[in-house]
């Protein structure tokens, strides 16, 4: 028997797969396709203060191995979502993660404080690294100092332990991982998308409405395995750790680099079924490769001594 | 309740310039698709194709299991998917979204109004209408002649009307145009089409009751990602066009 | 008659399209393939002041849509190329761009002092972005101040115009590219690789000796096009583009974003024809989406005022 | 001088587990191919599979104008080419590298020594060495009795020892086992493999003349990027795997 059960703060998780916050909203319409309970926990989609439209569309553009994104933070609010998302996902035996977002250090500890009057998230994601919306969101991001300040604040206010999600967007990820480390977080989530855009030209515009867009998927996956790798050498908190995970392996390359669970974003838009089937195929793939459990992948690609990766 | 399904092309056939139609044989699900809905198609091998590709309904067999959908080669998905022959299966999602409500409405004339890739789930449409005894028009519209498609499947349900943006087929100019210069009867509208024309026809259309179905670029194609979002009449309102949609109230909407 | 040429500083260009450096060596292999006379410009592989063996093997990785390399700027030294290598090239009626890289302000400045003795080149491409060096490279590239250093040095060095070649593993693209340009920089190239990494599930360690290596191929093409665009903006000097380019519409998709010329690295692995059969099919694509010359599409995607980007 | 050629897929046979032969017809260039050369094949549609993947020659057939490939599927892009049928045309470049020095040595008798995908190309190279009348002799090694091919076609230039790593069949052990159980006669030795076994024939037979060819990941496969340079025994020295090789002298590189 391979164990796939993964612990963190705040999460006991009887394995390490996540759909990633905003590519599963809030769970309603993928549980038509399938068994929810299935999953180790959900990420749900970013709450602000008020509830927002988001930017114009169009709002996706498909790139090589890629999409961009500019959905703009579209949602209903946290208060709404409190009352009207959460309750049906707590009919499920699934830890959920609330994403947190906002444009002021006050905002995010508003939605923060918001959600502590209910039970039905057992962690906060903290989305420091938003690419998509004019205000706020990156610059927390991208910034070591803003970015502490927003951990500190927020895990004040919080009831559950706080990720920290950073952006990759920094030219030294290390320390923002550990500003925010300092600052408190209980654990990382990492990464989200690289800012990125696409030219139409027939029209001559930037395809996205918004510009610019946020790049995830398989293409963004060695940026993801890199910056994880670095960061674990760096920090002792655990990373939840995501960036272009469509199959088992990719899943176990994660674990490798040091990532203790595993978000799935885009792959879900090209294979709707495709976290229960990464989960079904997860044990077979671990043994594979050697491996008895989860816990056991954590981090053994590091056998060697940090000699300092590209920038020592 | 969506279906992810393995489907068949058990047909393939090309009906106009860089028109495909092809007919997909699957299981018990597609007894349920209505006009107006879609299915969203893995395109790809590997990862080159990330997206799936919603193309509307265009027919349904329920005899023979069997669903139709046309489309126009226009990018590196469609291409994609126009090179897949009769005897290989398809990675579908079926069937997506909200069709015309017909069984809803109590009408006695039609109209049905399609531009280009819009005019493919009109047909089913019309052929639904039809079997509830509801005369049927439809005014469908082509780049030029060479794109022209269907004319003779809407003409068996009732009149039609061909416009081509050239001239070289039928009216010149828009399906607009066309209501312009044709007196049509009909209680109801349906369209579907690109936004201009869409935008066109329910302003033109202002006063009657119709609706119109909206493409959007889309990411999940269930309603979870927010990608395809249209705002509605309502402040602050809006709708997924992969979900709520594509078909909406004309009114409804805000193009 | 559609008009290819274009002109930026100290080059006069035949067609917009040139080799990336690294990967075209310097000319010779590809010289076995097609006529390099049909180039726009050849950039040639990075030049130290001695003569560098680079890192161990295996330096490359496929990815999706990608590859990483760790090459470690292997070369044969300033004095050598000059030697041996340029005069191969100077039979040839294109431009050549020398890569200038080092481990020190004063490494930089010897190569660009030891190229000034040949009449052969005419520009250098001022690489302060490698990630795969030990020491110097890439923190050049990653602070405004020291890139400004080096660049000014440089510059003063240089009997050629100088185009300082950007990282795109930055927070902020637009304050290194206003950063050189003040510094005296004639040009700019963008984007080097993005920094990743794969690992090997079998030996559980990084793929490449280096551990991380630099991505690039059409994977990166929306960070690149993103960068560019948002650095047009914000410079009055010309951009080399480079990142992903495999066919005559990712060119014109480079031009519409703001590059004045493009490079082509990844894709000659691919196809070693590419350059040609890009500059081939190149007129026909300009004319197609309405343009009667490549000058006439530069920065043609800018049609509406900055809104800010994803950092308003 | 390496060409690009489409060449097209005339025969294709899987010959072991996981191994597959294929003959490609291509043009006049394949007259100049000799053994230990390789040739670099696009296996990808599209993005999915960006680098070119070396493949070393097996066979030449020069009335026919055909060459044989074989390869063993561990990957994508194995994968990918294993997916290829008869009739398809595959984008190669050919010949690329430096064979086998045969015209440049002379002896009598040959031992060739090869290991798992290492042995194909030393199959092209026997059927040369036999027709200059010198005498083979083949040690071949594979992981089980399913991966065992070619020993009948080595058996019939000269006397074939197969070697398996569990004993299925044949030897057990390595093919450095087989050196010190049998005695065989040689001038020269020719090898390839995976690197471990060739740092162990070339230790093992540090007092004989012989070339091994030697594997590395690729990226542009004609010598211009520098991903596959191998250190030689001069200080600071290296060679282009790609281009100098993948045949060197055994003495000449440090594996
Ligand atoms: C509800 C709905 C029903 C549709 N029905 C049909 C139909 O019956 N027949 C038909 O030919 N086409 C139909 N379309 C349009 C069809 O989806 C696009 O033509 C197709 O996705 C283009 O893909 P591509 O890869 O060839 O083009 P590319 O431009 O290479 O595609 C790039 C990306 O943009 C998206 N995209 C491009 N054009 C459109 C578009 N017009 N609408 C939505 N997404 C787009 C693609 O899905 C993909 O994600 C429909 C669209 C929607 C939203
Ligand atoms: C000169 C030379 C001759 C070769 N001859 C043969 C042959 O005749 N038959 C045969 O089966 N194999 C041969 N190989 C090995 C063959 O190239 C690899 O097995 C193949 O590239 C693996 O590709 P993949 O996509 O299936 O594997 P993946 O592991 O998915 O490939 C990922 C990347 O690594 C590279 N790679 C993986 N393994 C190797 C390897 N062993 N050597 C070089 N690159 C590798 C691939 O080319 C690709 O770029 C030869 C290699 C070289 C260098
Ligand atoms: C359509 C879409 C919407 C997203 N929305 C959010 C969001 O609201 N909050 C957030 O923290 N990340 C968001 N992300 C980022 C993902 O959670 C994830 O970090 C990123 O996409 C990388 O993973 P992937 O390559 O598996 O998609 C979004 C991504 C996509 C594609
Ligand atoms: C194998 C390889 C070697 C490279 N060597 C250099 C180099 O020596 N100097 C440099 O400035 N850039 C080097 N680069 C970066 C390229 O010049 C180019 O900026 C980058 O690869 C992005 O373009 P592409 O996606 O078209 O490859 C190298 C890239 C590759 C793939
Ligand atoms: S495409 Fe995802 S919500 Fe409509
Ligand atoms: S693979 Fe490029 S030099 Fe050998």
């Amino acid at each position: 028997m391979i164990d796939l059960t993964t612990t963190l703060p705040g999460l006991s998780l009887k394995n390490p797969i996540m759909p990633a916050s905003g590519c599963f909203g809030f769970g309603k319409e993928y549980s038509d396709v399938f068994d929810l309970n299935q999953l180790g926990a959900i990420i749900i989609k970013a709450a602000t203060k008020e509830g927002r439209y988001g930017n114009s569309t169009p709002r996706v553009a498909e790139t090589s191995a890629g999409m961009l994104n500019a959905i703009g933070l579209q949602n209903p609010g946290v208060e709404n979502i409190i009352d009207n998302e959460l309750p049906f996902l707590a009919k499920y035996d699934v830890p959920i993660i609330a994403n947190v977002a906002g444009s002021s250090v006050e905002e995010y500890v508003e939605v923060t404080k918001a959600f502590t009057r209910t039970t039905a998230i057992q962690a906060i994601e903290l989305n420091i690294s938003c690419p998509n919306v004019k205000e706020g969101g990156i610059q927390f991001g991208t910034d070591p100092g803003l970015a502490a300040e927003v951990t500190s604040q927020v895990k004040e206010a919080s009831h559950v332990p706080v990720y920290v999600k950073l952006s990759p967007n920094v030219s030294n990820i290390g320390v923002m991982a550990k500003a925010v480390e300092s600052a408190g977080a209980d654990g990382l989530s990492m990464i989200n998308t690289l800012t990125g855009m696409q030219i139409n030209l027939s029209s001559r515009k930037p395809l996205l409405a918004n510009k610019t867009g946020g790049l995830s998927g398989p293409a963004i996956k060695p940026v993801a395995i890199r910056m994880i790798y670095e960061v674990k050498q760096q920090v002792s908190i655990p990373i939840i750790g995501m960036g272009g995970v469509m199959t088992a392996e990719d899943v176990l390359e994660f674990l490798l680099a040091g990532a203790s669970a595993i978000a799935v974003g885009t792959a879900n838009f090209h294979n709707p079924l495709v976290c229960p089937e990464i989960i079904e195929a997860l044990p077979s793939v671990l043994k594979q490769y050697g491996f008895d459990s989860v816990e056991d992948a954590i981090g053994k690609g590091h056998e060697h001594a940090y000699t300092g990766l590209s920038r020592a | 309740m969506i279906n992810k399904e393995w489907m068949t092309i058990v047909a393939k056939e090309q009906i106009a310039k860089d028109t495909i139609e092809m007919t997909l044989s699957g299981s018990a699900v597609i007894d349920t698709a209505e006009p107006g809905q879609f299915v969203h198609i893995n395109v790809g091998t590997n990862n080159t194709n990330l997206l799936r590709r919603p193309i509307s309904i265009a027919d349904v067999n329920k005899k023979e299991q069997t669903i139709t959908i046309i489309f126009k080669i226009i990018g590196t998905g469609t291409d994609q998917l126009s090179k897949y022959t009769v005897g290989q299966e398809l990675d579908v999602l079926v069937p997506c979204g909200q069709g015309y409500p017909i069984s809803k409405v109590t009408m006695k004339k039609a109209l049905v109004i399609g531009g280009g890739i819009g005019v493919p789930p009109l047909y089913y449409l019309a052929k639904q209408l039809q079997q509830k005894g509801i005369e049927v028009t439809a005014v469908i519209g082509f780049q030029s002649e060479e794109h022209v498609f269907y004319e003779s499947k809407f003409s068996e349900i009732g009149s039609c009307h061909v416009v081509t943006d050239d001239g070289s087929y039928g009216f010149k100019g828009y399906v607009t145009d066309v209501l312009d210069q044709v007196d049509i009867a009909y209680d109801y509208y349906f369209s579907c089409g690109p936004t201009g024309m869409l935008k066109a026809v329910s302003k033109k259309l202002e006063d009657k009751k119709g609706y119109i179905s909206i493409e959007q670029r889309m990411g999940c194609g269930i309603g979870a990602c927010y990608a395809c979002v249209v705002p509605t009449s309502e402040p602050n309102g809006f709708k997924k066009i992969c979900k709520d949609g594509p078909v909406f109230e004309a009114k409804e909407v805000v193009l």
